[in-house]
């Protein structure tokens, strides 16, 4: 059920930020849909417990009692580098970064510590991977999401919760999604995952939802030419109408200068022959197309 | 958030970047002119937050009082994309023959810094690129310092050569820029057009963009950007941490996730409408808060609909309920303004609270669109 | 011919510091052996030419010019660092570091800069790397090696020709043969050519050649156990009367405290049943039998 | 390069790390001893370029005058492992509870440096190792400085607490330990023990080891294992560069590449003779450079034997060959002395040359291992 790629062994997790209002909640409701949380950290809480998790004070402590293999990261912006270097340090992978409003120039350095040792970093800013019927780092709502064979990697995440479940409605559980993350800046892009999902045999079709900023859509799509990827691939872009100049939310949703618009993102897809939804609801109907389900 | 030449170019400076003399003027200065200016000929350039001044006719040269006056007026006269300047940059006029380009960026496809480079300067580096002009790149994380092979790369672009003295200039500059980047949490820092002139370069103009989510460990707010005069509505959007942004339609559309938000304004204008604003409330909003949002929009864009798009996960749609409800009775919204789409957390909750204000409360996305747009 | 995971691609070779006594005499040799060198750099020195080959002032010029895929480094110590690291950010890979007396330090930030960017550095203070009949990164001498079927790893370099002549004495040619380096710290390890031959077709025995300290030897025979490695193993660790705290030569040949001795390092080769040769020329004999040559 | 004690807590104060007031006696301070020590008690410890000087019984209290002069004299006298001190250094005497460990290296099998840290200092790391203590380990490249987790982790190994002002003074000490490894490129600086005296962190002992390699960017050569006595070889040695490293047996080793000759000593022993020297010309020796190489050995190790055992690849069998008949012509060494094993690159040159004063060469390295132990 893991993803070699993306998740490369079994999920134990730990919660980064576990005693906050965030981690707390997000940790019993991971519990909730089966996640084998199994330990958390907050410097200065260790030995109390969350929802029957073990906090510790360090990665370190909570390494050698609980035997984490993966992090997810709850910690506010000034302390979320610390944080995700404490656990790439000790080797954790992938280091899933909810927090939002992380500096550039912390999440290049995340990046660069984590890559140097192989680490994967999904996010900042992003609601999580989830793994229907396996696992789920994240903080996406559980029911939306079931067991199936389509794929989706998204840069957003209400509407991939939407998207989802519109699948769902078609009776279309999913693979996995991967939440990239709204930042300027990300740990994995949209071709990581594609990498990932290219030989995956339990992926029938691929949901991308992009938006504008970026080129992140663009080299997906040249990803997609370049490596004879051949399963069908359904793409949405949010902020066609957006206009220039102006972020839209997320940090790296913007246009400027002519460049990261929805067009030249919708244009790249089509030429590799990808399908493109021009409406959310346009996705699952594609894909139920695509894949004969009616 | 840009920073405006004149304040890109002061953090130059700090880092050891040449730039030419000038003067900062305000419409206040107007009569103080002839005190400010002392040697002519002077570069005369409104301080816009965007590129592309030369075409726009936002930079003049003035070679006397006289023609200083007449340039002055004029450009803050000089409408550009909707906007006047507020502020004028009065420079030394710095004869030079080569220009060059050189940038670093926060560089969001290498996901590390990338410095970028070329021996013509002048044209942005898109069209250098559509050129087919020599753009040298190098990438570096954020810890790995530049050594002398990136100095030498630099001088060989610029000059085609690497004479250890030429280098050395080279390093006098990109290393001041890479200490800026880090020091200031640049995501730009760009030179364009950056002039030679033997002892050492000189910065003729400054694009510099810093990291709004720096805030927590610089200080951003006495940059023109901050403080520029924005609407009551940004002012409380920001305070309150709401993504909002004024658009130029009638429909305000107002949702929880920025890239649903994005999608709804796409649907509006799908289906003919034309969208009043983007506002994401964020995830979890409380009553208050939607409450808060909707009396940001309605006294602001004064939209004939307001379209609620909600697709609860924190978010509970009970609070949202409550929330609209509040806005009516408080803010005294119309209740025939509303258009309301929500599903998820608590929706039964949710929809019982408005339908028995009398509000029709949409499951379907595209439905209330439609519906959203037959004003 | 390549073998993936220490020469991903065919070889279009770069040589940083060509117009030096040793880069010159060693591109003479390279291209002798048959070599693809393509281009040469040194500072200050472009528009020349070595032996036939351009030289240019920067690497990155060389790469638009000359299209090299790996670069083999003879600049002085002071300066490899540099030249390594615009190899590095110019994607070449290997980079075969020669030089002898680069400072740890330097080397470790090369290694990091390095395995950020997926770039393999071999070395530093290493004789490179020769693939018989394919092509030769290194400063071998040319009449030693043969194509063959036995891969060597070796430390050490003088010694790694002698055993290979002894090899070729007896018929059997060599696969290829790495130099990993005399250094304290070295770019690529026994482990990481040991992961690279596992599988290879092309390869019927490995034969290693160590020696006193570190312990990368004994990590080999680790991974040997772990990773049901299945090819005979030849080692042969040179050192086993050198006394403790003596630096024999090499930075990285030292026994200090008891840990790095020759006894440990033939202990666990012997545990995971590899054949251990206690004279040089005993590697060729025994290789030989194993391989049922006569 | 391995630092004396003292000579490693010089460098660690320049970082800002504490360490005991004391001061550094040799045989000259006999009679001075009682202006240079006020205040009693004090340690006073020989300075060796090895470890395990407690259980060696070189490190004593004295808490008066009179047992000061006494254990200096005693320390003065004490021989460890072959070597008498030079040097001692006295101490304040610091009471304290707990002992903790530390240590940064260039880690070769981490390629990084390597943090290690025990809250059970006063015993070697490998043997905390062997008994199953904790030990911390934390690998950072050269260019990642420590963030405060690094600092926490070690404040929680030691004091099983992150209390933030424990973290502080954590990060007081660990900071300047990497300043120290970067800025004066260290291998190794391992505190042990190190004890914590309430508002701060002190050094009992430092182990210190400079990279001989980065001579050419700092003074290496003013540490006293730099001028310790070195025999006549030993200098020229490092002034030719050599590796030369002399031993106690009658037959010299010499040949071309560190493995081989360590190869070769390994060889003479298997045989059952016993290695006089490992001389390492290195590649592409001139013939001055052999003839050089066998007057170092054949002045210094007096051997009964020279094994010369070259195999050519950069180096050439006729400069070799040239060099051994200036050893004989000029030096005066006599030629049954030699045992010449001759192989590679102009092999047939070196052989004629040499063969036609009447030397034997061997091309088989085994062959010439069982004549050269026939002594």
């Amino acid at each position: 059920m893991i993803l070699p790629g993306i998740i490369d062994r079994e999920v134990r997790l730990l919660v980064q930020g576990i005693t906050g209002r965030q981690g707390r909640f997000h940790t019993e409701q991971m519990l909730k849909y089966g996640t084998k949380v199994v330990a958390g950290v907050t410097p200065g809480k260790g030995g109390q417990e969350v929802h029957g998790v073990p906090v510790y004070d360090t990665v370190e402590e909570a390494v050698r009692e609980a035997d984490p293999t993966a992090s997810i990261i709850f910690v506010p912006a000034p302390y979320a580098l610390d944080a995700a270097a404490e656990s790439i340090l000790n080797g954790l992978s992938p280091v899933v970064v909810i927090t939002e409003g992380i500096p550039a120039l912390d999440t290049l350095r995340m990046v660069s510590m984590a890559s140097r040792r192989g680490v994967r970093i999904i996010g900042p800013n992003t609601p999580g991977v989830i793994i229907p019927g396996y696992t789920k780092i994240g903080i996406m709502p559980n029911q939306y999401f079931s067991e199936g064979r389509v794929a989706i990697v998204s840069r957003s995440g209400t509407l991939t919760y939407e998207i989802s479940k519109q699948l769902l409605d078609r009776g279309l559980g999913q693979r996995i999604v991967v939440g990239v993350g709204g930042d300027y800046v990300i740990g994995t892009s949209f071709v990581d995952v594609l990498r990932a999902l290219k030989d995956d045999e339990r992926t029938d079709a691929v949901v991308i939802i992009g938006e504008i900023g970026g080129d992140d859509e663009e080299r997906a799509a040249r990803y997609i030419r370049e490596s004879g990827f051949d399963k069908p691939v359904v793409a949405y872009i949010a902020g066609r109408t957006a206009p220039e100049g102006k972020r839209m939310g997320h940090a790296g949703a913007i246009v400027s200068e002519g460049s990261g618009t929805a067009e030249s993102k919708i244009q790249s897809f089509k030429d590799v022959g990808a399908y493109i939804a021009y409406r959310p609801s346009e996705v699952a109907q594609i894909v139920a197309e695509v894949l004969g389900v009616e | 958030m840009f920073l405006l030449e004149h304040e890109g170019k002061e953090i130059l400076r700090r880092y050891g970047v040449r730039t030419p003399r000038g003067v900062v003027v305000t419409r206040d200065d107007l009569d103080r002119l002839d005190s400010m200016v002392e040697e002519y000929p002077v570069i005369v350039k409104a301080q816009f937050l965007f590129g592309g001044r030369g075409k726009a006719g936002a930079v003049k040269k003035a070679d006397n009082p006289k023609e200083l006056r007449e340039v002055v007026e004029k450009l803050f006269q000089l409408e550009v994309r909707g906007a006047t300047p507020e502020r004028l940059l009065i420079e030394e006029f710095v004869p030079h023959e080569e220009e060059y380009y050189i940038s670093i960026m926060a560089s969001k496809s290498d996901k590390s810094l990338l410095l970028l480079a070329s021996r013509y300067g002048g044209v942005d580096v898109e069209e250098l690129a559509r050129m087919g002009r020599h753009i040298l790149r190098i990438s570096l994380s954020p810890d790995e310092a530049p050594m002398d092979n990136v100095y030498r790369a630099v001088a060989k672009t610029f000059f085609g050569s690497v004479d250890r003295d030429l280098v050395s200039k080279v390093a006098g500059l990109v290393k001041p820029l890479f200490d800026a980047v880090l020091g200031e949490d640049l995501l730009l820092v760009e030179i364009n057009p950056l002039v030679f002139l033997g002892d050492g370069f000189m910065a003729l103009d400054a694009k510099v963009i810093i990291d709004d989510n720096a805030g927590f460990r610089r200080d951003v707010t006495g940059f023109y950007e901050y403080n520029r005069s924005m609407t009551e509505g940004e002012r409380i959007a920001r305070e309150t941490g709401f993504a909002y942004v004024p658009l130029k339609g009638d429909i305000a559309v107002i949702g929880n996730g920025a890239g649903l938000v994005m999608a709804t304004l796409d649907l509006v204008k799908y289906y003919g409408g034309e969208p009043a604003c983007f506002l994401d409330v964020g995830g979890g909003a409380s009553a208050d808060r939607i409450a808060k949002a909707l009396e940001v929009v309605y006294r602001e864009v004064s939209p004939k609909r307001i379209f609620i798009n909600i697709f609860a996960g924190i978010t509970r749609c009970d609070e949202v309920a409550k929330g609209i409800v509040e806005a009516v009775d408080r803010v005294g919204i119309p209740p025939e303004m509303f258009v309301i789409r929500l599903v998820g957390t608590l929706e039964d909750v949710g929809r019982e609270i408005l339908e028995s204000r009398g509000f029709r409360v949409y499951k379907d996305m595209d439905e209330a669109a439609k519906e959203v747009v037959k004003i």
